[in-house]
């Protein structure tokens, strides 16, 4: 595992960029370049990054960037990929960086697309589980019971298993990460580079603005969430689950951290009912024993999705 | 600005705009005002500049007051008063852009005119934030001014009556919130200071 | 070297892919653009074609496909037909906001509810406002050619806007007939390959397409507008050079057939301006003075043209296969707004003929004629479109 | 490429942006706290640093943070991500 001080010093994420204050997705698009540098293309629909890099003729982005349709990410890089294969420019890493709304909602299609075919890029969902950019409406990837715009009494459906859907797709390289785990999620980027194909990763991006909490805690609230077992880090490589640390301990129910003060941080869980909190824990509950046992009898044939 | 159609006076239509940032309320600010002018007969809009707010970075926000309907739909160039919700966004933005000579900035701050660099302007002052400390009137750590200044608007403009806005607060806010506001409001109001003599435009 | 071949249209709209060197196909399937993207699959596999072809997986994606790699600096091409020209609505609003010189073979189809497979132009007319050139091809040597000419056009730095060439469904698309292939090298010669001084560079990180505010957004509409312009002059320029070289033309903008000394001017578009002739042929035969203009671009439209057309003719008769519901269709009326403001411009009638694939014969485009000179000697014409052969 | 256009002829053909520090400004102008740092206190460990959403704060060559108080946002993840409370959350006065 990379160590923070061996990370580049170079920002290609150029300050003054329009993010709210407390950004976890600003941090995040920090990381990747730290992870993947400037030979980059960053394919992105539309998402809060769409704004956040700052009205023409600026940019914050220092690496080229085509801004593209909201549902069209898969699509693009895949252009931009068999483009650059036809004028031999290899080494260009083709990124994909949408929201959770542009990747388990209104993306989904390009994305599969482009799995199925077996586009050489990586795609990253920063998922801050909400339309962000539109002012916090629900998305297919808003966990139960939270409020969103357009759930006031909280969503009444589970969050989108994106990670195992893409994972259905026998693609050679699935992961999940969150913001407050950097060196996890450099790690996978840089493995995922090294990788051929379509390589998914979905990164727990904490949102001050639309989680409703204070935007000091974007790095507490994200650890929290690994911490109380709401988000496991796991990756999937070649069909073969493997859980990350801290996850893989956290099996364990007794080593995670109540529910309740991954809860209490954030307004958008206030309104929780007592049964309903209940009912997240069941589902936690259920999601790391069904992960440990991936993870434990994980045989390349037996692998949940991952058939060779 | 004064709407000529054919030469004649038609509608004296007043119009504000009003500073602040992201997540300060603006938009609410100016909603209430409009909403307070309404209840006094008037003909009415509020309006927020269109563009990605986003919390903390400098946002603006309209309002109009008319005797006659309202046909006009662009923007507001030439305020004839201005509300200042930040006090410390006079360092980045000109809060004077385009205000009328004989124009009212209404400013929450605990300064003084000179002090803002707005001498030559008819200036009045309210610490808006003091009060909403002093009554913990706080909404996600940030202290609520929106509602409370339209009070010392209302004094220092004598275009809308403090009842009127107390009631628009009342429709806004309900229960516990709506009470601390319109309390906040009267004591802007009362504490209101007028930087000029002579009366209001 | 030069060949001719005899085949479909769609699969000559396959060769002339091949022949402008194209270099990311990105298409989807549908009835009846098939044959082309089976085609160009073949010249792909076969090492014919040094390409890529990306089977996506529909046609919204085929178009954005097409958009990242023409960002990224290559020469692309996709291929669909009504409903999938729909869905693509809005990507190729994004194809011409990014200036991309896309080609797209657009097999003209009806457009449902109800499923229809047969050719009208209502798929692409509608598109009509998307910043796309829109080229329509009477027969198959026109499609090769101005697949050719069309990234001859687009790729010019004064127009760098996406082209549709379209062809009618079935009799056009699925019809066999001869068409003359340049030699290679003269089209190699003709059509450099493709270069674009802003693609997606990591030396040169520009964001592309980034919010654009009121402050500049309507300047650069302004722009699509004047490279729209320019196209107009450029077309014509385009279509002779291509002639002198290749010895074969289209008629640039609007091909006229005995327009001259016309005193009514048919004004068509696709194959029914093939068969138009026939009827014009018959009827000054018999002594009538008809004439045949086939409106080749349809965007930029040709209005400067119309009104120099309509300056010797008594009478205009445009037939549309099209109807734009709640008023007519859309070549009447934009040649009427051509002439507007004329003071000496001549009536017109509108006719509405092969909807959803009925036939257009060279009797039927006669009876349109008879009826349009009586009209121009009564005086009187009728000024809701006239559907022909519309059964009780 | 002109990168501050004031005509028609300066644009490019479609907007193409270049990469640009401020691209919203001086952000700096958002905050209401600002962080600061008492170097006494820090342990030179970066997370600071590498948790900054705006990039405003950078490694020195002692690894020690240097805060852009152009551009900090004021949003206090470093200071409360800061294991030993080196860097503290000030109100800001004119």
């Amino acid at each position: 595992m990379v160590t923070i001080k061996e990370l580049p010093r170079e920002e290609y994420l150029l300050k003054g960029h329009a993010a709210c204050a407390g950004c976890g997705p600003a941090v995040s698009l920090r990381l990747l370049f730290k992870a993947l540098g400037n030979k980059v293309i960053l394919v992105v629909p539309a998402c809060c990054t769409t704004v956040i890099q700052g009205p023409y003729p600026y940019t914050s982005s220092a690496v080229p960037l085509q801004n593209i349709l909201f549902e069209s990410t898969g699509a693009a890089a895949s252009g931009i990929v068999a483009a650059l294969r036809q004028r031999k420019l290899e080494e260009i890493t083709v990124v994909g960086w949408a929201g959770d709304g542009g990747t388990a909602d209104i993306g989904i299609q390009a994305l599969s697309g482009a799995a199925e075919r077996g586009t050489n890029f990586i795609y990253v969902c920063y998922d801050n589980e909400a339309y962000g950019n539109t002012g916090m409406q629900r998305s297919g990837a808003t966990p139960y019971g939270a409020w969103t715009t357009t759930t006031p009494t909280g969503k009444g459906e589970r969050k989108k298993d994106m990670p195992l859907i893409m994972a259905a797709h026998r693609i050679p390289y699935v992961a999940t990460a969150c913001t407050s785990y950097p060196l996890d999620f450099i790690t996978k980027l840089q493995k995922a580079k090294t990788i051929v194909g379509t390589k998914y990763i979905h990164l727990l991006a904490p949102c001050p603005t639309g989680w409703r909490y204070d935007t000091s805690k974007t790095i507490e609230v994200g650890r929290l969430a690994v911490q109380t077992g709401v988000w496991a880090l796991y990756e999937i490589e070649n069909g073969k689950f493997k859980l990350n640390s801290p996850s893989d301990r956290l099996i364990d129910k007794s080593k995670r951290k109540p529910l309740k003060e991954y809860f209490s941080l954030q307004g958008r869980f206030r309104g929780l009912s007592e049964t309903n909190v209940e009912k997240i824990q069941k589902q936690i509950d259920d999601d790391m024993e069904n992960y440990g046992k991936l993870a434990s009898n994980c045989v390349p044939d037996q692998a949940i999705y991952g058939r060779a | 600005m004064f709407y000529f159609l054919t030469g004649r006076v038609v509608a004296v239509i007043k119009e504000i705009r009003i500073h602040g940032r992201g997540g300060q309320g603006s938009v609410t600010a100016a909603e209430v005002l409009a909403h307070a002018a309404f209840f006094e007969g008037k003909c009415v809009q509020a309006f927020p500049y269109f563009g990605a707010e986003r919390r903390g970075a400098p946002v603006k926000a309209f309002a109009r007051i008319s005797d006659e309907p309202l046909l006009v739909h662009s923007q507001i160039y030439a305020p004839d008063y201005v509300i200042v919700l930040d006090p410390y966004i006079y360092k980045v933005v000109d809060v004077t852009e385009g205000l009328k000579k004989d124009g009212v900035i209404v400013f929450n701050t605990t300064k003084k005119p000179e002090e803002l660099g707005l001498k030559n302007w008819r200036v009045a002052t309210v610490d808006a934030t003091g009060i909403a400390l002093e009554l913990n009137l706080i909404v996600a750590g940030q202290p609520l001014v929106s509602t409370s200044i339209l009070g010392g608007f209302a004094k220092a403009t004598e275009q809308v009556k403090l009842e009127s806005v107390l009631k628009a607060v009342r429709e806004t806010w309900s229960g516990a919130a709506g009470e601390k506001n319109s309390r906040a409001t009267e004591l802007a109001y009362e504490r209101l200071t007028k930087w000029w003599n002579g009366a209001a435009l | 070297m030069e060949q001719v071949i005899i085949d479909t249209a769609n699969h000559i709209a396959g060769h002339a892919a091949r022949a402008a060197r194209v270099k990311v196909v990105a298409a989807y399937p549908i009835t009846p653009q098939t044959t082309i993207v089976e085609k160009i699959a073949d010249f792909v596999e076969s090492g014919e074609m040094d390409a890529e072809y990306i089977r996506v997986e529909s046609e919204h994606s085929a178009m954005v496909a097409c958009i990242g790699a023409a960002a990224t600096g290559v020469r692309t091409f996709t291929a669909t037909s009504a409903h999938g020209l729909a869905l693509m609505h809005e990507t190729l609003h994004w194809a011409s906001g990014s200036r991309l010189p896309i080609v797209m073979a657009v097999v003209n189809r009806a457009m449902g509810a109800p499923w229809s497979i047969w050719p009208d132009l209502a798929d692409s007319l509608s598109q009509r406002d998307t910043g796309w050139i829109q080229f329509y091809c009477a027969d198959s040597q026109e499609v090769f050619d101005t697949i050719i000419q069309a990234y001859k056009l687009c790729e010019d730095e004064k127009v760098f806007l996406p082209a549709m060439v379209c062809l009618e469904g079935f009799i056009l698309s699925h019809t066999y007939s001869p068409a003359k292939i340049p030699d290679q090298e003269k089209i190699d010669a003709y059509l450099p390959p493709y270069r674009c001084g802003w693609a997606l560079d990591v030396d040169h990180p520009y964001s592309h397409a980034n919010l654009v505010s009121p402050e500049w957004y309507m300047e650069f509409r302004y722009m699509i507008q004047e490279a729209m312009n320019n196209a107009k002059q450029i077309i014509p320029q385009i279509d002779k050079e291509y002639g002198k070289l290749f010895g074969l033309q289209h008629g640039g903008l609007i091909e006229k057939y005995k327009c001259e000394d016309a005193e009514l001017i048919l004004l068509t578009m696709g194959t029914i301006g093939s068969e138009a002739k026939l009827t014009v042929d018959k009827m000054r035969r018999e002594g009538q003075k008809v004439g045949s203009a086939r409106i080749r671009v349809y965007r930029p439209f040709p209005a400067e043209e119309i009104v120099k057309l309509a300056e010797n003719s008594q009478m205009l008769a445009t037939i549309d296969r099209h109807i734009s519901f709640g008023m007519e269709g859309f070549l009447a009326s934009e040649t009427k707004a051509a002439l507007f403001n004329r003071a000496d411009r001549p009536p017109l009638a509108g006719f509405i003929a092969g909807l959803g694939g009925r036939d257009v014969t060279a009797e039927t485009i006669e009876k349109i004629a008879k009826k349009s000179l009586k009209y121009a000697t009564d005086g009187k014409v009728e000024n809701d479109p006239i559907w022909v052969d519309l059964k009780e | 490429m002109i990168k501050e256009p004031k005509k028609r002829k300066d644009l490019p053909l479609t907007p193409l942006s270049c990469p640009t520090v401020g691209s919203m400004g001086k952000t700096g102008s958002w905050r209401t706290f600002r962080p600061e740092v008492d170097y006494s206190k820090c342990t030179k460990c970066t997370l600071c640093w590498i948790d900054c959403p705006d990039a405003a704060i950078t490694r020195r060559e002692d690894d020690s943070p240097e805060i852009d108080y152009d551009y900090c946002k004021g949003c206090g993840i470093c200071a409360n991500e800061c294991p030993t409370k080196a860097i503290r959350m000030k109100r800001e006065e004119d």
